[in-house]
């Protein structure tokens, strides 16, 4: 790839400036002084600044403001955990499906229709007696988003990031559930573009139940590996 | 870059609350993630990309006080005003008169052009043009490498011995050094807690991150 | 602990000027600054110790905001509610009416005692009862492990080799854990900035750390 | 040691908590409560909060003004970097006493009465056109008082505590000191109770002068290592 040219699929992660200018630590240079430009209002109330950035490139039609109601409403109304929990639901009822889930749970979302943005590229990962799966991003907040929507603010946060790695069960414990010291806690760090899934354990009690009356147990957190359901 | 976003492994701070509201609460933060998705569907001539790496150079004490959304604010502004499409002056009084940027003709993304974006097939992965170097079971370690540019490979996991759990295929290298390491073999490792954490990591316990072929080492013996 | 105290190495900070003054700018940075040296000199009966400690259990997005001597504000105040010699409500209305901590009859430390105290020999160094497992030139690894209590383990050095460079004796081991590791003998790690920094460091740098024996394990071959 | 007793030499380091109640991270717990009650203010003003300690303790006869008077009087007009210049100077003038130094730097100070809290167990290490020594704690900000007073500002920051160890070569052109490739920078990071001083390189031209003149060229920032001598 090269400097000039960055696709598409890489406009956000990539950075097109050098290296050279990043480097942090040292206040001087030509970066710096654009920086400090950039930033003189660092400190002041972000939703004018966010209600000034719109406004400014609307006006300069750079961007169209239905378009960005048309994000909203995506995230909002359309896709979101009831994607995923409908998974969940047909992989608790259907053996040969899970399986093909855990092998190779991208084919069948493509067959499905269930790509997108920021997580075509997914993993299933299932949650038994004996195993228990968490994801976090410990970098940045990657999520699964055209099966779980945009992730909640908690896992955003910087505790949530930092702790997961290195105390999933204190972790899990603040979040309400105890795990036994003999069950293996597996973490997944979505540090490329591989996006998780968990699938959580099917509660007890739930037999006679329909795919769509168990899709409505499953909880956006426990897709997550956040919690367990009851 | 071993700034402040590579948080895994940090103590001391406190976990909020699991929240179970869409995360877009505020009218701004719904405008400015719009306005995200909208110039990352379509992107305006001159805008740069990287916002990613904008957020991560947001200096230590701001980074740590900043939403989510907040974080995105900034990197946007970076990248308007690193692209010549808004000065700092227009953004501080938005009503005021305007330069129009010298982009030719230039059409934003439609509701249409955006939806279709998120709908689209994103993988990452590419066609394959080497062998893999390794395979699942092999172990490995990890490279130990500071570099001063974006990188993908966690500080936590730098050093430290794992093994492969499962092969992407190709997928582009998202590291800004070396310049010229084109697409690599992705991989997710897995560590065991004790090999990352010493007496802290739970027996019973791994971790699992995605590295690609240039962070990894053979394990030889 | 992982905590934000523990810097090195991390990238994305801005150096400041190189001020030449004294240091005690305010008058309340000459208060809080005498009070330490003052209680350190003959601590209080209740007053605890650890107010190192206590600094860097300071949530990191506060940390970062804080000046030096705001960070002993707060450590001051933890000890002395914690210790029980005053309350929140007295520090909030300190002109308000004051219970009598219980601590029979003490007498705060005098001028001549503060000045005794930082005039006297302060040597760390205690009487060896052990041979040291380790000589200067020998190669050895820093063990990686993450405690959740106080550590003078900087996570820079965990899990990389280095060489002694000097032995120093024993000294009062400060880590918090393990609780039974008594008095350690003391050495210089030297270790190479490629050793530790991979391509960021210059092959002709060096970086030293003192580390103690339980820190340090034998690298053989 | 015992978990009661703290010796007065640990007792700013030495915690007298017991390791799991200040485990980080997780917000729960007794040790959380209190220390929230303990910061509710944490956002307040500093100087008011120090005052207020301060008159507290004073009242309750817990501390003497006249104590935290003489602290500061001790640091701002007895004890400072003339005391390590003067050391400095003698070095550069006295080939024997700079060799007994290098060896044993405590021995020689105790000989001289410069001793005393944080800074006894010294080391003094020398710069030469070929190897210059930078002076840091990554942890902290131990220093040798005894021989340099109180630290800078600057040597307190968080930026020169994270940068010196990763990049002594950049800290110290932000600095003002560009080195050559081949110069070696050995950094020393004070993370026990060994304190270092550098003595930098003798300015040229300064043959003639004595050691009272030759210590008035010493600067502080020198004996740390960051910066040299014109």
């Amino acid at each position: 790839m090269s400097d000039e040219k960055v696709s598409r699929r890489d406009f956000i992660s990539k950075s097109t400036m050098a290296a050279s200018t990043v480097v942090a630590g040292s206040g001087a240079g030509p970066a710096h002084a654009q920086e400090a430009e950039v930033h003189e209002h660092e400190q002041s109330d972000y939703a004018l600044r966010a209600k000034a950035l719109v406004s400014v490139l609307t006006r300069k039609n750079l961007i169209n403001p239905a378009t960005m109601d048309a994000v909203v409403d995506y995230y909002e109304n359309k896709v979101g955990p009831h994607v995923g929990a409908m998974v969940v639901a047909k992989s608790w009822t259907d053996p040969d499906y899970r399986q093909r889930l855990l092998e190779d749970a991208r084919a069948v979302m493509r067959e499905e229709g269930n790509v997108g943005v920021q997580g075509t590229d997914l993993v299933i990962v299932e949650n038994s007696e004996k195993v228990h799966n968490l994801v976090v991003c410990t970098l940045c907040s990657f999520y699964p988003w055209p099966l779980l929507g945009l992730p909640p603010t908690w896992y955003k946060d910087t505790a949530y990031r930092a702790q997961s790695v290195i105390d999933p069960r204190g972790v899990l414990k603040e979040f309400g559930t105890e795990l036994d010291d003999d069950v293996e806690v597996r973490v997944w760090d979505s540090t490329a573009e591989v996006r998780y899934l968990v699938i959580p354990e099917r509660p007890s009690g739930t037999d006679s139940l329909s795919v769509d009356e168990l899709a409505a147990l499953v909880t956006r957190d426990s897709m997550i590996g956040a919690e367990k359901l009851a | 870059m071993n700034t402040i976003h590579d948080l895994g492994g940090m103590d001391g701070f406190t976990l909020p609350e699991r929240d179970q509201d869409f995360p877009l609460h505020e009218e701004w933060e719904r405008q400015i993630w719009g306005l995200a998705l909208a110039v990352w569907s379509k992107p305006i001539p001159g805008y740069p990309g990287g916002l990613r790496a904008d957020i991560e150079r947001i200096p230590p004490e701001i980074y740590l006080n900043m939403s989510y959304y907040e974080k995105w604010v900034w990197a946007e502004e970076v990248a308007v005003i690193r692209g010549g499409l808004a000065t700092r002056a227009e953004l501080d009084d938005p009503d005021g008169s305007l330069s129009r940027p010298d982009i030719g003709g230039f059409t934003p993304a439609t509701p249409a052009d955006v939806v279709a974006f998120m709908e689209a097939d994103d993988s990452y992965e590419r066609p394959a043009t080497t062998e893999p170097r390794f395979q699942p079971g092999d172990e490995v370690v990890v490279m130990n490498n500071h570099p001063a540019g974006h990188t993908r490979c966690p500080q936590y996991t730098r050093g430290h011995r794992g093994i492969i759990q499962a092969h992407h295929g190709v997928h582009g290298f998202q590291d800004d050094e070396p310049r010229d390491a084109g697409e690599q073999h992705l991989y997710t490792v897995t560590f065991t807690a004790g090999e990352l954490w010493g007496d802290r990591g739970n027996p019973n316990d791994r971790v699992n991150a995605e590295l690609w072929e240039y962070h990894l080492e053979s394990v030889t013996g």
